[in-house]
């Protein structure tokens, strides 16, 4: 079935456990960072590889199709970026003292582990399966929030802990009342929690119930997801763990998440007497995309203020995917994808400035492009693009959600608009005392690696003038199934 | 090799130039390759635009490149009214260029700015070439982030800073708008290629709102009330060559962009909506050149005097949109012609004043009205060639400002055959609006002209400033020239706008150069006619005759003495009409009703020999009204949101359980 | 009749499990809170156990092992241990009164007996009450964790909310062990975790109280 | 041969208004002096005293710039232009399409533009006062002015000066409100643009009470000369255009005779004569405002002038 000479989806999955194994044993930083970015690396590969996978026949527990791969991708891509950068970041954390030497073994175990959660849930066939690993790579991301030990990293890894767990209950529920559903229909045992059958079968399923499971699962992974009013644990989260963390977190988790929603919503949507997915994600989308607008702006904390812009820009997708049809869902799968990558780049730039700076505290950070020229000057980009500017992928995306609504429902396009522009005067308000007037705080030079952030930025200012038509192809055939 | 690829080749370059510029070698060298190149290539582009009305019935030049949308890609296209707007957009490019190469290397932070200058005039012909919706927003956008750079090129002083900060914020609010202006052209099907919006089908309300939209979008970017609140804080701001191109030239493509969408893509909106354009326009002239005159920064002033004219170009697209509704094709192309014609005027004079400011900024250091004077001794090629722009501006014939405004004029006494009672009603308004403002311009630049370069040096700098650099003065002799050469043959330029009306209307005026003695004749030569050049001949052969006769038969000897000033001997410089005292009379005539004024005189006890005191303080209405209450409102919805930043692990788990139970209410109910 | 009785027995067992969720509602004092979790615990087991006699599905009868050993016992022991440690105060500060919490919880049954009920009938009827009660419990676990103010009982809310979701999980037929497994596996995962951020707390405050923690903000300065 | 005519013509009517323009002024003072009950100068003084300024020296003061000595006799070209494209005596002359009321409107708007200019240059108060008042005044001046054309050019059609005047002297004008209304908005403007009583005094010295005069002055010998025969062609301008618009009978028609065009003369003088006399007696009859209380005077003649136009949009519809 398959030309290459190994598994590909088995590749994903073993690399990153057996790299965590490794990294858990080996002493010493250096080898392990490098080890680290090393299996990074090696997955990414892996991930590509699967593109030559010709012949695909779903498992009963793992499976792979057309919308996976892109999740997987990108997930090992801003994985290996990140490891790249945490390697140097890290390093400074240690010179610093910030990260005891103890806990570094743990956190590159605990990163691989990440690793493999996330792709676990996005190979998985099964539902039960999907749902474990998405727990693994949340308690994994719990652990590491809680790295610092301080005490503000301890309250948001706590915070998200207990929320995470309610969040974990509820898709749990979910999950068995999908079983439930599908038992009549599909028969008891395994199958039932069978992706791929479920869908088949999902016409005849218990409309009341998969109704109810929907409710269970849109707000158990919409925890993690992070839309508002579940997203309570995100900002914390992010703000006081280390920065590659906060990268992977808004890059890949709350992705990963999305993920498992989108898996349901076709579900539900395959059923014609259920009720329609679409306005729960749309209200919730728009809810998040309009409380995170305004949350924007009384943010003392950099990174605080950055993750409130992820709850923003999730809603902007879970609003697309909610609004459905080919156009808007090729509008949510590329605004995903810019996102994560933005992002992440931007979390890159933060987490070194935070570093030469020693502080979050946005008043603390003045006049980054005098200080420091490309730190300053990677921020200003990251942010233009966050903020939907052109010409930079999220404005094409941000376009395409926009206009997609004339399709459907022409006034929805006003609220969205509004909460955009709400949001973008907040974030070029902070960016213009951020990276402009007078520096202030350190201006000491900083080792840091532009490489993945820039990488990333080139990769989105790319995609914001040209898309390679192969990937437009793949994406519109992804719109077509997400219907 | 069509057109439109070259001016895409030349864009190109330029943005291969901005790329150029991020080196980091910061030398004279570099400078001057930098804009150097940009006069070369806007030269060509300039050449190219002027190439394809030139040839007569020039077809429409389209290319696609596989860029911007996957499945529609990037569609560009020349047609008369690209041509004309590039022509407009790249003349002012090259003077700028041309200027910039003397101005540029006063600049403190060259870094700052040579990146972005050649990015900015790329991005304004691209928006002006785009064929499809994507690629006209992105450009446009693209616009508005090159010139933000700019604006924020020196951004330490915290007043530039703000100025970026609203900019930006309104210019991705005008883009936001004209994005919904095209998701209602584009409709369910979603087609966002200009051809197909064309050709599609629009009703009433939906054209109606569609030229809201289009008027709030573009009107945002090109400075109409009481959108306009940007501009005079941004302009100022950045360096003075891009001042000028902000003024002068993107103004411009804003407007371009109303007129491709309304004229062009939206087909014929109701008549009423054109009452829309034309209040809005009579409005921004009176109320911009009000608060032109009420300033006392120089290149503020200039601002400000952009929204009027502003204001004053979309009276001519009110009418020519209300002419239009009625099927009176001629008139509309009048009216059109005239807006069109005061478009090119005005990219003109507006470089041309901003450069003067620019080269007194630079000859002084000072914006500051008040510490300048006497200029015209110290910095005389500047002082003359100003003196044209403000004479233009002021519409004074034989200059190109009163052409257009006479064009105009001539479109207003057209509109008594209007059907519609609402226009009849309005229109004679509209008229004393912009006479008014004419008039007030005109008070204005004698203001401007007078208190900068008459009168006595008001402070050290102004005494001792000297003549600027040879690209400058050669910057502004060109514009000056230009300036009086359309003044006095506006036949042509006409005629060469006229495609663009006959393509948007489907009618144009009648050919001017045909008439004789290079005469302009709207409708009829019955009706009204004026020929600039024959007033301009007469003026200067009558004054030489004059001239020649008293100094032949009568005395030409001078005597230098103290000016007699009514017997007051010796009095300090401090004495002269200051700016703002020159502006009292008239702030006291509206200030009271526009902008809240109070004056407030404090005089010392008889006997006392202290300084008296006159306080003066006017509000920007527009500015309180508006703008401050919408900030009060997301500071207090933040405020109030912030809240939930702070709430407890419980509070939170209580949020998600509410969202659960409400959920399950919905699907029990 | 058979069939009738074995439906009864489930669903006293099920219905027996709400009533001890409203039992713990009204604990106002963490001791007698935790004994009632054990006694919650228990009839948990019972269930299960039942459940796995009924559906002949004996791998249930490990689930039912678990509960009993694990949180019937293991848990309240331990969790009596870390309160007198730690010298948590004794009685829990509810944020409503006991009556009002009564109150909400009856609502919440109701509720979640008006959705399942909706369920059509095809799904056979001993899931569909199993599926409304452990709807109802797990409704009341996460109204016990909303209205208690204290750490310690906050988890024991939690917990309460995964014994529903054992109960719903066994109620389902024939469903896949994997999913037993996770449910013990994330107890297991909670509880490790809860129990070294008490640690951790102890080490730095001397309460558990999630206030103490909720001072420390980033954003509060 | 016609061309030459035709020249001749306008170049009759260029020296007629440059020699009558001072006349005007001194029968203006005569008459006013006269209903004074005073002597008063004899009609020919202006003359006397334009050849007086002329042979005189110029003292120029020390900062004043080249624009100071080049602006007199700009202004003095572009107001004997503008007088000279106004149908005095005849209609239709050969240069009368090279600008029509508006232009000649905005032709004098630039005279104005450059008086207040060479107000400021010399860099004294009374400069700036005169000056920023003179911008005041025309501020709302134009507007009003602008309205009067608009509302001859709606009745005649056209705002050719020549087609006006033939277009009112045919009966198909007949009696109209907004062209009474136009016609007094078009008095008041002149009256303010002619620096005369009420608006400003022509004859003052007073300093704070001056406007026209304070811009000139520090302006002396053939400048002050210039500047002078600027203003009463100025005045002629206005009354000549009243004259030609409102009472057009009498004017020549192009191509007339010589008889005709003798007539039309005759009757031009005529018309200057009461013109003058209704000046004179205006002046004498009123008192000098407050110059804070011009702008409503203006306002009034711009309300005027609107409510004409509108008049005519409205009932042109009919």
């Amino acid at each position: 079935m398959n030309a290459l000479p190994f598994d590909p989806v088995a590749s994903v999955l073993l690399i990153p456990l057996g790299g965590a194994a490794i990294l858990a044993l080996l002493p010493g930083y250096r080898v392990t960072a490098r080890l680290n970015v090393l299996a990074a690396l090696l997955t990414l590969l892996s991930a590509l590889s699967l593109f030559f996978v010709e012949t695909r026949v779903p498992g009963t527990y793992l499976f792979i199709d057309d919308l996976n791969i892109v999740f997987i991708v990108l997930n090992s891509f801003v994985g290996f970026t990140t490891s790249v950068f945490s390697a140097s970041y890290i390093s400074h954390e240690l010179e610093t003292g910030r990260l005891k030497p103890v806990y570094l073994r743990f956190y590159h175990a605990m990163f691989q582990v990440m690793m493999f959660g996330m792709n676990l849930a996005l190979v998985a066939n099964n539902i039960g399966l999907m749902w474990v690993a998405i727990e693994l790579a949340t308690l994994t991301t719990v652990l590491m929030v809680g790295i610092y030990r301080t005490p503000e990293a301890l309250e948001a890894a706590w915070k998200y802990f207990i929320l995470g767990s309610v969040g974990i209950a509820l898709a749990l529920f979910g999950t068995i009342l999908v079983y439930m559903a599908a038992r009549p229909v599909v028969g008891e045992g395994l199958d039932a929690m069978v992706w791929t059958i479920l869908i088949e079968h999902a016409a005849n399923f218990d409309p009341a119930l998969i109704n109810l499971a929907f409710v269970f699962l849109m707000l158990g992974y919409g925890t993690k997801v992070g839309l508002a009013p579940l997203h309570a644990w995100l900002p914390d989260a992010h703000a006081e763990g280390p920065t590659p963390i906060s990268a992977v977190l808004s890059g890949l988790l709350l992705n990963v998440a999305l993920y498992a929603v989108l898996r349901f919503k076709l579900l539900l949507a395959a059923n014609p007497e259920a009720l329609a997915p679409g306005p729960l994600m749309v209200t919730m989308g728009l809810t998040s995309l309009v409380f995170a607008a305004f949350m924007l702006y009384r943010r003392r904390d950099i990174k605080r203020m950055f993750a409130y812009s992820s709850i923003e820009h999730m809603g902007i997708i879970a609003f697309a995917f909610g609004m459905g049809g080919p156009l808007a869902n090729f509008a949510g799968l590329l605004h995903m994808v810019m996102h994560s990558l933005t992002k992440s780049a931007i979390f890159f730039a933060v987490g070194h400035i935070s570093q030469v700076k020693d502080t979050q505290k946005i008043a603390d950070i003045r006049g980054l492009t005098v200080s420091h020229p490309w730190l300053g000057w990677g921020l200003v980009l990251g942010v233009v693009a966050i903020a939907g500017l052109p010409p930079l992928g999220i404005f094409m995306s941000e376009f395409l959600v926009v206009s997609s609504t004339f399709a459907r429902v022409p006034w929805l396009a006003i609220p969205l608009v509004f909460g955009l522009l709400v949001a973008f005067g907040a974030l070029l308000l902070h960016l213009n005392g951020l990276a402009f007037g007078e520096p202030k705080g350190s201006t000491a030079p900083v080792q840091a690696s532009y490489v993945p952030m820039f990488a990333h930025l080139a990769l989105v200012f790319g995609a914001g003038i040209y898309l390679p038509p192969p990937l437009v192809g793949w994406f519109q055939h992804i719109a077509q199934l997400l219907g | 090799m069509n057109s439109v690829s070259m001016l895409l080749l030349c864009v190109a370059a330029l943005l291969g130039l901005s790329v150029l510029a991020v080196a980091p070698v910061r030398t004279r060298a570099v400078h001057t390759l930098i804009y150097g190149g940009a006069l070369a290539v806007s030269l060509i582009a300039l050449g190219a635009a002027v190439a394809h009305i030139a040839i007569d019935g020039a077809a429409d030049s389209t290319a696609v490149l596989p860029l911007g949308l996957p499945w529609l890609g990037a569609h560009f296209r020349i047609d008369a009214l690209a041509a004309f707007f590039l022509a407009v957009v790249n003349l002012a490019g090259a003077a700028a260029c041309l200027y910039g190469l003397g101005y540029g290397r006063h600049e403190e932070a060259p870094h700052r700015v040579l990146p972005f200058f050649p990015a900015f005039l790329g991005g304004m012909n691209l928006v002006i070439l785009a064929d499809d919706a994507f690629s006209f927003l992105l450009c446009w956008e693209f616009m508005s982030l090159a010139s933000w750079a700019l604006v924020m090129a020196q951004h330490r002083n915290p007043e530039n800073a703000r100025a970026g900060y609203v900019y930006l914020v309104m210019a991705c609010f005008g883009t936001l708008m004209l994005l919904l202006a095209f998701g209602l052209l584009s409709g369910p099907a979603g087609d966002y290629g200009f051809a197909a919006i064309r050709v599609a089908e629009h009703g009433a309300l939906p054209a109606a709102l569609v030229l809201g939209f289009a008027l709030i979008g573009a009107g945002s970017k090109a400075g109409l009330v009481p959108l306009h609140v940007w501009l005079p804080l941004a302009h100022p701001a950045a360096p003075s060559h891009v001042s000028a191109l902000m003024s002068g030239a993107m103004t411009k493509v804003a407007i371009y962009g109303f007129i491709r969408i309304v004229f062009d893509l939206l087909g014929d909106p109701p008549w009423w909506s054109s009452m829309a354009v034309l209040i809005v326009g009579g409005v921004t002239a009176a109320l911009g050149v009000l608060q032109a005159l009420m300033q006392r920064d120089l290149k503020r002033m200039l601002a400000y005097s952009t929204i009027e004219n502003v204001g004053v170009i979309f009276c001519g697209l009110g009418l020519a949109l209300a002419f239009q509704a009625s099927n009176m094709g001629w008139a509309a192309a009048l009216a059109l012609t005239a807006a069109l014609f005061h478009v090119f005027n005005h990219a003109l004079f507006k470089s041309l004043l901003f450069y003067g400011a620019g080269a007194v900024l630079t000859a002084t250091h000072e914006r500051d009205l008040e510490r300048l004077g006497g200029l015209i001794h110290r910095m005389p090629a500047t002082a003359l060639f100003f003196l044209v722009g403000c004479a233009a501006i002021s519409a004074l014939p034989p200059l190109n400002g009163f052409a257009s405004e006479w064009l105009l004029f001539q479109a207003i006494l057209q509109s008594p055959e209007l059907p519609q009672w609402g226009l009849k009603i309005i229109v004679p308004g509209i008229g004393a609006m912009l006479a008014l403002s004419a008039a007030l311009a005109a008070a204005c630049f004698v203001k401007a002209f007078g208190i900068a370069f008459l009168g006595r040096p008001r402070s050290a700098a102004a005494t001792n400033a000297q003549e600027v650099d040879r690209f400058s003065t050669a910057a502004m002799a060109i514009l000056a020239a230009l300036c009086v050469l359309t003044g006095i043959m506006p036949g042509l330029a006409i005629d060469w706008i006229s495609p663009a009306t006959l393509s948007l209307l489907g009618d144009r005026m009648p050919a001017q150069t045909i008439d004789p003695w290079l005469s302009i004749v709207p409708i009829a030569q019955g009706r009204s006619s004026y020929n600039g050049l024959l007033v301009f001949l007469f003026i200067a052969f009558s004054a030489s005759i004059a001239v020649f006769a008293i100094h032949r038969f009568a005395s030409n000897r001078i005597r230098r003495g103290p000016a007699w000033d009514c017997g007051f001997v010796e009095p300090s410089p401090a004495t002269q009409y200051s700016a703002d005292s020159f502006s009292q009379p008239i702030r006291r005539v509206f200030g009271t009703l526009v902008f809240r004024a109070r004056e407030q005189v404090e005089m010392p006890p008889p006997g006392d020999s202290g300084p008296a005191r006159h306080l003066v303080e006017q509000r920007d209405l527009i500015w309180d009204g508006l703008y401050g209450n919408i900030a009060g409102a997301i500071g207090f919805a933040a405020d109030r949101l912030n809240y939930l930043q702070f709430l407890t692990i419980r509070r939170y788990l209580s949020l998600v359980f509410l969202a659960l139970v409400i959920l399950l209410l919905v699907l029990a109910i | 009749m058979q069939h009738g009785l074995v439906f009864d027995i489930a669903h006293l067992l099920a219905g027996g499990l709400v009533l001890v969720s409203f039992v713990m509602l009204y604990q106002d004092r963490l001791y007698a809170l935790l004994n009632v979790f054990a006694l919650h615990a228990f009839v948990l087991a019972l269930s299960v156990a039942w459940q796995a006699y009924s559906q002949e599905a004996y791998h249930l009868f490990i689930t039912a092992a678990l509960a009993l050993s694990f949180k019937a016992l293991f848990i309240p022991i331990a969790l009596h241990r870390i309160v007198r440690r730690l010298g948590i105060h004794r009685e829990i500060e509810n944020v409503v009164g006991i009556g009002l919490t009564m109150l909400a919880g009856m609502g919440l049954v109701a509720l979640s007996l008006v959705v399942m009920l909706r369920v059509t009938v095809e799904a056979d009827p001993l899931a569909r009450e199993d599926l409304a009660f452990a709807l109802s419990v797990v409704l009341l676990g996460l109204l016990m964790m909303v209205t208690r103010r204290n750490a310690v009982s906050q988890v024991v809310g939690f917990m309460s909310l995964e014994n529903g979701l054992i109960l719903a999980a066994t109620g389902a037929k024939g469903m896949p062990l994997v999913v037993e497994i996770s449910v013990a596996f994330s107890i297991l995962i909670a509880f490790i975790v809860i129990g070294i951020f008490l640690f951790r707390i102890r080490e730095r405050f001397d309460t558990v109280d999630v206030h103490a923690l909720d001072r420390f903000r980033g954003e509060q300065q | 041969m016609t061309l030459i005519g035709d020249l001749i013509l306008q170049g009759a009517q260029m020296l007629l208004v440059l020699l009558l323009a001072p006349l005007l002024t001194g029968f203006v003072r005569k008459v006013k002096a006269r209903l004074l009950r005073r002597r008063g100068p004899p009609v020919i003084q202006p003359y006397r005293d334009l050849l007086r300024l002329l042979r005189k020296d110029v003292v120029l003061a020390e900062n004043a710039s080249w624009l100071f000595r080049v602006i007199p006799y700009l202004i003095f070209a572009a107001t004997w232009v503008g007088a000279a494209l106004i149908p005095t005596f005849a209609t239709g002359l050969i240069f009368s399409w090279t600008a029509d009321l508006i232009a000649i409107v905005a032709l004098l708007g630039s005279v104005r533009f450059f008086l207040a200019l060479a107000g400021m240059d010399v860099g004294t108060s009374f400069g700036g006062i005169g000056a920023s008042r003179e911008v005041m005044i025309a501020s709302v001046a134009e507007p009003a002015m602008i309205m009067v054309v608009f509302t001859l050019a709606l009745v005649a059609g056209s705002t050719q000066l020549s087609e006006l005047a033939g277009f009112m002297s045919s009966p198909a004008v007949g009696l109209r409100v907004s062209l009474g209304l136009a016609l007094i908005a078009l008095i008041m403007v002149a009256i303010a643009e002619n620096a005369r009583i009420p608006v400003d005094n022509p004859a003052t010295h007073l300093e704070l009470t001056m406007v026209h005069e304070a811009m000139v002055l520090e302006y002396s010998g053939r400048h002050l000369a210039m500047i002078e025969i600027a203003a009463s062609l100025k005045l002629l301008l206005y009354v000549s255009l009243i004259a030609g618009v409102f009472v057009p009978w009498g004017l020549a028609v192009s191509g007339g005779g010589p008889a005709a065009y003798a007539i039309g003369a005759a009757a031009y003088l005529v018309k200057l004569a009461a013109g003058g006399f209704l000046l004179a007696l205006f002046e004498t009859a009123i008192a000098k405002m407050r110059v804070f209380r011009v702008p409503e005077f203006m306002g009034a003649a711009l309300m005027l002038g609107l409510l004409g136009a509108l008049l005519l949009f409205v009932s042109r519809s009919l």
